[in-house]
């Protein structure tokens, strides 16, 4: 899995912090004056962009121990000066906007006490500057003792071939054991044998480039077939081009499979989502017959609950993601069982009434949430462990946060099944919505049951929030905006089918994305409003046509 | 019995209704505040409201105006574009209103245009646009697309050495225009037309895992390539968050925004957006002393240090300062004599620089370009020489070229300059 | 037999009928000479603003109108009129649109200008004939219609009903309105239509005109409200009740019940799509969100609020929440959906016959029928 | 077996509810003008026969004739019930909002499209019929008094005046007297009694005094098929049938 430096630079520090001492692997070898080190540092001040890129560079080559250090501070905006001796300092990482600084000396790399952020001054980087550091940097991680660093540091430095970079990849690849790094810089070195004088060095190149997959790889070769300007072929000799021809045929064949393979999950996690959204209200909606328009809120205190669990356990994001979970349920239950109790319990049976009472609520709860956290949208932090990609080979990528929601979707999903087939709560559930005057009579309390089963339903609303306010801006409109889509789910899947709204939810999901490439997102969302009014048509209850009375009661 | 009481309450609440409070005591000056406090909008514009609450607050503080006190009268449009027109209408007939500040998308404004013109109101509008207007009711203290896109584009050209472009948007006017002087702008620069990508999204849209493979894809072509964002409020967030979670960082595919600001970062993590890029006239970041004072007085005034301040505030505060300098020369809020007062009038920037009413009724503006930093701040890497004046219509869309507007000597928002005509107004 | 029972129709209905149409005639009136006749000076003069306002009430209370007739009476709740109410509207706005002809921004004598500034050359065919108003009033009855019989004549044939009619009918409405957010649609995207000049040549800007159409709006609302109460007091409007009641049960006497629900639903989004095409030119701008799914709900709230079941009920609870949200949004900005939302949720509860049911209620208290409507809103026996 | 001059023939219908026979090739005719009792226990298929003779259920074999050649799963319910066949429901249903002389105006023969029903005015004739019919059932007193307020009983007469309204050939009459006073019960045995000759009746009921005292003809269902038929006597004295009672 690639992780950029922004995340890895935390552990950057240790690794070197650990190296510092002892000898680091000098880039070229030559004794450097800690003055003219900190001099050329002193440059940075001051300096525009370019000037700063061109200081690094001298920075790089000076070799000076502390070298590394300094420019992954600088990488990570943790350079400074001190505005009374212009004296450059930089601080541990993690402190961005505190008001005091840990300063730490460029030379020695020790504590050097700390100091008011409003007496110094930011170095600043630019994007340009901050790529240019990141290849440079890469050099030292070429001989890391870890493997993934190694890595990185190749992947880093292929965006930037230059004469020096190649001579390093080259040694490198000469030492290098890790299968994973060789291939890589066997590919890379690859693509700079295309430019190779001899016919026989870039077929061979080809050779070993046809079985990649990467998307730059591709563009390489497809650059050989073309024709320059004046007519010939950019590749002179006919067997390269053959040669090139073919790997990227290959090459395009296999990553159009990867990318339908993709598409195919892009469907699949935007159904999850649409699932998760439904399967709360096909319950109070399927089950009980409750058009709960405040169904969209109860998401939005959902997600709302992520936020204040967040907020209240600073530092432990991941873990709060997690205790976010139980709390939202239970918040959002309770909010759903006062809003049966004190409302819905009066209504039952008449679900249009229950429509226009609860979009009521959900105006108040809307607004609730207004007045208590502003309209302002509220950041929710993504653990680390939920944000990057899957990389499962050059061509084919699954983000984390996404991969993660499909399977909790299918968790929760299986937990309900385990509640509603498996408890005594559930056999009354299914019992009620039967037929209530029988459950009645043999003994089940509806009342509480109704109580529970609306709880239940509310409950799961919080927990599709929770996942939402990973996707999603937290903000009191929320609930808005899936409301819609959660009631077409249900309906399409089949009233109080669960496994409806499973299926109903996953195929709209794919449908869409399917459709989205060619039609693009507004048209594929049409088709598949439109295709769902004919659906109904030709089945008027639903994938699953529900069984209870629960429907009919209107 | 119950049931009857609360019939009763029922039908008293209604009555309650039917009363309206209207006629208010008329020895202040009254201020309308016409910005959505509820539904999609009320993210970005509850936010001007305070805004404008806090410098009625700081004016009358300082004795009111023409010795009179300032009153604002806050009413809720509530996202819903028909409302502002019946609003703007109770705010100017009903309230009798002096100035209103208010409005945040386009299609809010173009809903209140006529009423403007036809009630001779006035409206400060504080958010960045696509220009393409020029009204004699309406002064726009926001970016035209010169004060902000063109020269965003120009720093990745150049800067940077973007040679290929991604022009995402949402599908509405302001996108629409601004990706049509920017494509217009990019093709006289010599940028062939299969290195310019434009593409629309729907509002709200929260779905990006496609389209950000998209821009993966065409960005992998072996040329610099860049984002330029009109994406609106909503969208931003899952945009970013998608972006993120694809691992396309600002040193691969920066992302240039026209509608993200310090505000809309507090809404997100910003590691995964370090590096990139908005275009703006102001950042809070920006270290000056009017800037620190500003930023003193808004986080007191809302009683919460951390809230950010943003670009459309700044608009709102100049806006506010050049009503009350127009005021003070007129002598009264005549609107008539306030507009006719307003050209040529200063007030500084918060940035540094003079903020100037331009016969055109806009305004000078210097040009930011920050890159986002850990702190959801920015970081200045580009300001524009001095300010730019803000220009209605765009020199590079070729139905505009010969259009000028100028409220001093043409009287005229629309005035073509070869068939010597003026169109499309509606004031008589 | 006869004339007793006949006598008795009317006792029961038309002293509503005549409160409604005495009590319409009376705003009108009343609004347009305060407007016109009073000095702006005199505080009792009634602004544009006051005018505006009105007429927008009026056209709301009309689509009630229309969405009581099909929920009230036939039972079919519809969350897709906000759609045949724009689409009336957006007829209207395009002739409108042509009529601004070469007085637009950019001066194109044909082309609108969303197109102009979408780099059209054209007018695409859809737009042809708006210039006439004659056709203009023929499609504000067509399109609409259409799209209602097209529509109907599935969802009704293929026996859609109850909360799946309810859901599709948001998901016409929601497809629409996403379709008219596009801008290549060449509706103008989410602009819509806005900045019109004149209707058939009067200026758009003055009150006499405005005046004018409030007073047209009126009519429009009487004379639908009379068609409404011929139709339910038929026996056609019996047998719809009846739908609504025990749907199997009047198949089973021979009626198509298909064909009854299909006709007054095609009649009620053509009673829509007419409110859509006054409210526009009063109100000056047309766009994409009057389609959202939330403006269809709202209506049938205010009908609920009203009395369903009553057509004046509706009417008058179009006006009544219309005024409350114009009140609160200005006298509590900051909390004026913690009211609404709570009129909504009470109304529901306590007066579920609305205003006027609670009104009439005490009227007839001692009436069996009085009493007896209290029980008819609880849940209609399932059929066998 | 042919079904000429039959007022109804049932030929070897069979219907089933997921693997459940509820009519399990079943055939039965019915004579013009004759008046047929037919019993049978829980589930014997009795209301699935009517359902399926009024079009609301679909049989997956067989054939349902109505007079000499009308083929009646062609048809749906209101053009079966238009042909001329009146059903009255287990439960009673009547419209409770409507007034009783709405329901029974409503239950009028003749043409029932929405335009006809727009300007439909009720004749003189029509009038006279609602007026007989009212006393027929006696509910003249209750004629403005909405459906949902009559009793159980009141609202099983007036769905049977909607029967008669509607003046049909063959009459489909489930559980008539059910909730009845034993009164009330002998004025609908003599009701149904006076229908027989000019409309042909069939009667589902569970009630085996009121069938005897009305019956020349009984059928008896079981598990969706003819067990046993002829006069009550004989049907009584059946081993099968006895069986089946005191078994089931």
């Amino acid at each position: 899995m690639k992780k950029s430096f922004l995340w890895a630079g935390g552990q950057w520090l240790f690794v070197l912090l650990l190296l510092a001492s002892r000898s680091i692997v000098p880039v070229y070898a030559q004794s450097p004056s800690d003055a003219n080190f900190l001099a050329t540092l002193g440059e940075l001040r001051n300096a525009t962009f370019d000037d700063k890129d061109k200081i690094v560079d001298r920075l790089a080559q000076s070799g000076h121990p502390s070298v590394r250090a300094v420019l992954t501070a600088f990488l990570e905006d943790r350079l400074y000066f001190r505005n009374r001796d212009q004296k450059i300092f930089f601080v541990k990482p993690g402190e961005e906007g505190a008001s005091t600084l840990d300063l730490i000396d460029p030379l020695t790399l020790k504590s050097a006490g700390s100091g008011s952020a409003d007496d110094f001054t930011k170095i600043l980087t630019n994007n340009h500057l901050r790529r240019v550091l990141q290849t440079t940097l890469a050099r030292f991680g070429l001989s890391s003792p870890d493997a993934s660093v190694r890595l990185d540091a190749v992947r880093d430095m292929e965006k930037d071939l230059d004469e020096g970079n190649v001579q390093l990849l080259r040694e490198r690849s000469s030492v290098e054991t890790d299968s994973a790094v060789k291939e890589e810089l066997a590919t890379s070195l690859a693509l700079v044998a295309l430019n190779g004088s001899e016919a026989q060095t870039r077929l061979s190149a080809i050779s070993i480039l046809r079985y990649s997959l990467r998307q730059d790889v591709l563009n390489k070769l497809q650059a050989l077939l073309e024709k320059s300007p004046d007519g010939s072929f950019v590749e002179s000799d006919e067997h390269v081009r053959q040669a090139a021809a073919a790997a990227v045929k290959s090459i395009t064949r296999r990553r159009s499979v990867y990318s339908g393979i993709q598409t195919v999950f892009f469907g699949l996690s935007l159904g999850s989502v649409l699932v998760l959204i439904a399967i709360g209200l096909a319950i109070t909606f399927g089950v009980m017959g409750v058009i709960n328009m405040a169904h969209g809120e109860l998401m939005m205190l959902g997600a709302y609950a992520t936020y204040v669990v967040q907020v209240a356990m600073p530092g432990y994001i991941g873990t709060s993601l997690l205790v976010a979970i139980p709390v939202a349920f239970v918040v959002s239950a309770l909010t759903g069982i006062l809003i049966e109790r004190t409302i819905i319990r009066f209504l039952y049976g008449r679900p249009l009434e229950t429509l226009l009472a609860t979009f009521g609520v959900s105006l108040i709860l809307q607004q609730l949430v207004r007045s208590i956290f502003t309209a302002l949208n509220r950041s929710v932090q993504e653990p680390s462990w939920m944000s990057g990609t899957l990389q499962l080979n050059e061509a084919l990528s699954i983000t984390y946060n996404r991969l993660y929601i499909v399977i909790f979707t299918v968790l929760v999903f299986a937990a309900l099944l385990v509640v509603l087939k498996h408890t005594r709560m559930g056999l009354a559930i299914r019992a009620v919505s039967q037929n209530r005057a029988m459950a009645k009579a043999m003994g089940i309390r509806s009342e509480w049951v109704d109580a529970m089963t609306f709880g239940l339903g509310s409950g799961i609303a919080g927990i599709a929030g929770v996942a939402l306010s990973q996707l999603t801006n937290v903000n009191p409109n929320l609930g808005q905006s899936y409301i819609i889509d959660s009631f077409l789910v249900v309906v399409f899947g089949g009233v109080g089918n669960l496994w409806g709204a499973m299926v109903g939810g996953m195929l709209m999901g794919v449908v869409d994305e399917l459709l989205e490439p060619y039609s693009g997102a507004v048209l594929a969302k049409i088709f598949v409003l439109v295709a769902l009014i004919l659906f109904i048509q030709t089945r008027p209850r639903g994938l699953f046509p529900p069984t209870g009375r629960a429907s009919e009661s209107q | 019995m119950k049931y009857k009481e609360m019939r009763i309450a029922g039908l008293l609440l209604a009555i309650g209704m039917v009363f309206s409070g209207m006629a208010k005591a008329q020895d202040t000056i009254k201020v309308g505040i016409l910005h959505s406090l509820s539904g999609t909008m009320a993210i970005s514009e509850t936010t001007l409201k305070d805004t404008d609450l806090m410098m009625i607050a700081e004016q009358n503080k300082k004795g009111g105006l023409l010795g009179k006190k300032l009153e604002a009268v806050v009413v809720d449009p509530a996202s819903d574009w028909p409302l502002f027109a019946e609003k703007a209408q109770e705010l100017l007939e009903n309230d009798k209103v002096a100035v209103v500040f208010g409005c945040w998308t386009s299609v809010s404004r173009k809903s209140v245009l006529p009423v403007f013109e036809k009630d001779n109101g006035l409206l400060f509008y504080p958010v960045q646009y696509e220009g393409e207007e020029s009204s004699k009711n309406v002064i726009y203290t926001g970016a035209a697309p010169n004060q902000q896109a063109i020269p965003a584009v120009d720093y990745l050209m150049t800067e940077v050495g973007v040679k290929r472009w991604v022009l995402e948007g949402t599908d509405y006017v302001y996108p629409r225009t601004t990706n049509k002087i920017l494509e217009a702008y990019l093709l006289s620069k010599g940028v062939k037309p299969e290195d310019i990508s434009i593409n629309y999204t729907p509002f709200g849209y929260s779905d990006w895992q496609a389209r950000v493979s998209a821009i993966k894809k065409f960005g992998s072509a072996g040329k610099k390539t860049a984002v330029v964002s009109t994406i609106n409020g909503d969208a931003n967030v899952p945009f970013y968050k998608e972006l993120g979670n694809q691992q396309i960082s600002a040193e691969d595919i920066p992302v240039v925004a026209f509608s993200v600001g310090e505000e809309e970062l507090s809404g997100l993590d910003p590691k995964p957006l370090i590096g990139e890029l908005a275009a703006w006239n102001y950042f809070e970041s920006i270290n000056t002393p009017e800037n620190k004072a500003f930023i003193q007085q808004w986080h007191a005034f809302i009683k919460n240090p951390k809230r950010t301040t943003n670009d459309p505030m700044e608009a709102s505060y100049i806006g506010f300062n050049l009503w009350v300098k127009a005021v003070q020369k007129a002598g009264t809020t005549d609107t008539e004599k306030v507009i006719a007062a307003l050209p040529g009038l200063e007030t500084p920037n918060l940035t540094g620089g003079m903020a100037k009413v331009l016969p055109n009724h806009h305004i000078t503006k210097p040009v930011y370009i920050g890159e986002v930093r850990a702190d959801g701040q920015f970081n200045v890497v580009w300001k524009s020489s001095g300010t730019i004046p803000g220009e209605a219509w765009s020199r590079y869309v070729p139905s505009d070229k010969n259009v000028v507007a100028d409220w001093v000597t043409l009287k005229c928002g629309n005035y073509n300059k070869e068939t010597k005509k003026c169109s499309g107004q509606n004031y008589k | 037999m006869r004339p007793r029972y006949t006598l008795w129709v009317s006792a029961r209905k038309d002293s509503g009928s005549a409160w409604f149409l005495g009590g319409l005639a009376a705003i009108v009136v009343a609004v347009s000479l305060l407007n016109l006749v009073v000095p702006a000076s005199s505080p009792l003069h009634i602004s544009s603003y006051g005018l505006t306002l009105t007429g927008k009430y009026l056209c709301y209370a009309l689509l009630a109108l229309a969405v009581d007739l099909i929920w009230g009476y036939c039972g079919i709740l519809s969350l897709g009129h906000a759609a045949f109410f724009s689409l009336g509207g957006y007829a209207m706005g395009m002739y409108l649109m042509r009529e601004i002809g070469p007085r637009g921004v950019y001066g194109d004598p044909v082309l609108p200008d969303f197109m102009v500034f979408l780099n059209w050359k054209s007018l695409p065919w859809f737009w042809y004939g708006f210039n006439h108003f004659s056709f203009a009033l023929l499609m504000i009855v067509l399109v609409p219609g259409g799209l209602a019989f097209a529509f109907g004549w599935f969802a009704f044939r293929s026996r859609v009903t109850g909360v799946y009619l309810s859901i599709i009918t948001q998901a016409l409405t929601y497809a629409l309105m996403l379709a008219f957010f596009r801008n290549d649609m060449g509706f103008g995207g989410n602009n819509g239509f806005t900045d019109f000049k004149d209707i058939l040549g009067f200026n758009l800007g003055s009150d006499r005109v405005h005046v004018a159409l409030l007073v047209i709006t009126a009519i429009m609302l009487g004379a639908s409200y009379l068609v409404c109460r011929m139709i339910v007091a038929s026996r056609a409007g019996r047998v719809i009740r009846a739908i609504r009641d025990a749907e199997s049960r009047t198949r089973f006497l021979g009626y198509r019940v298909e064909s009854f629900k299909l006709w007054i639903f095609v009649f009620s989004a053509v009673l829509a799509g007419i409110a859509g095409a006054l409210y526009v030119p009063q109100i000056g701008i047309i766009n994409p969100s009057e389609f959202s799914p939330i403006n269809s709900i709202e209506i049938v709230i205010w009908v609920a609020v009203g009395g369903r079941g009553t057509l004046y009920g509706a009417a008058a609870g179009a006006v009544l929440v219309n005024y409350a949200k114009t009140y609160f949004t200005s006298a509590l900005p900051e909390v004026w959906s913690y009211a609404l939302g709570a009129l909504f949720v009470l109304v529901t509860l306590f007066l579920s016959r609305g205003i006027i049911g609670l009104l009439s209620g005490r009227l007839k208290k001692r009436k069996r029928a009085g009493q007896f409507q209290i029980q008819a809103d609880r849940p209609e026996p399932s059929e066998e | 077996m042919s079904a000429r001059g039959k007022t109804l023939s049932i030929e070897r219908v069979t219907v089933s509810f997921d693997g459940f026979k509820a009519l399990n090739d079943l055939t039965l005719q019915i004579e013009p003008g004759e008046l047929r009792c037919i019993i049978g226990p829980n589930g014997a298929g009795k209301t699935t026969m009517m359902d399926v003779i009024t079009g609301k259920t679909r049989p997956d074999s067989g054939t349902v004739r109505f007079g000499p050649k009308l083929n009646l799963l062609s048809l749906s319910e209101p053009e079966i019930a238009q042909a001329g066949i009146g059903r009255k429901f287990q439960k009673p249903t009547v419209f409770e909002r409507l007034t009783v002389f709405e329901n029974l105006e409503l239950a009028l023969a003749g043409d029932k499209s929405f335009l006809k029903t727009l300007f439909a005015r009720t004749t003189g004739a029509q009038m006279k019929r609602i007026n007989d019919v009212l006393d027929i059932i006696g509910l003249v007193e209750q004629q403005q008094m909405f459906g949902g307020e009559l009793s159980h009983g009141q609202k099983q007469w007036l769905e049977i005046g909607m029967l008669l309204m509607q003046n049909p050939e063959l009459l489909l009459v489930d559980e008539p007297v059910a909730g009845m006073t034993p009164q009330e019960i002998e004025r609908t045995a003599a009701l149904l009694q006076s229908l027989e000759g000019e409309h042909s009746v069939v009667v589902v009921e569970h009630d085996m005094e009121f069938v005897r005292s009305i019956a020349k003809r009984v059928t008896v269902l079981h598990e969706g098929r003819v067990l046993a038929e002829g006069d009550m006597n004989q049907v009584q004295s059946d081993p099968r049938v006895i069986e089946v009672y005191l078994g089931g």
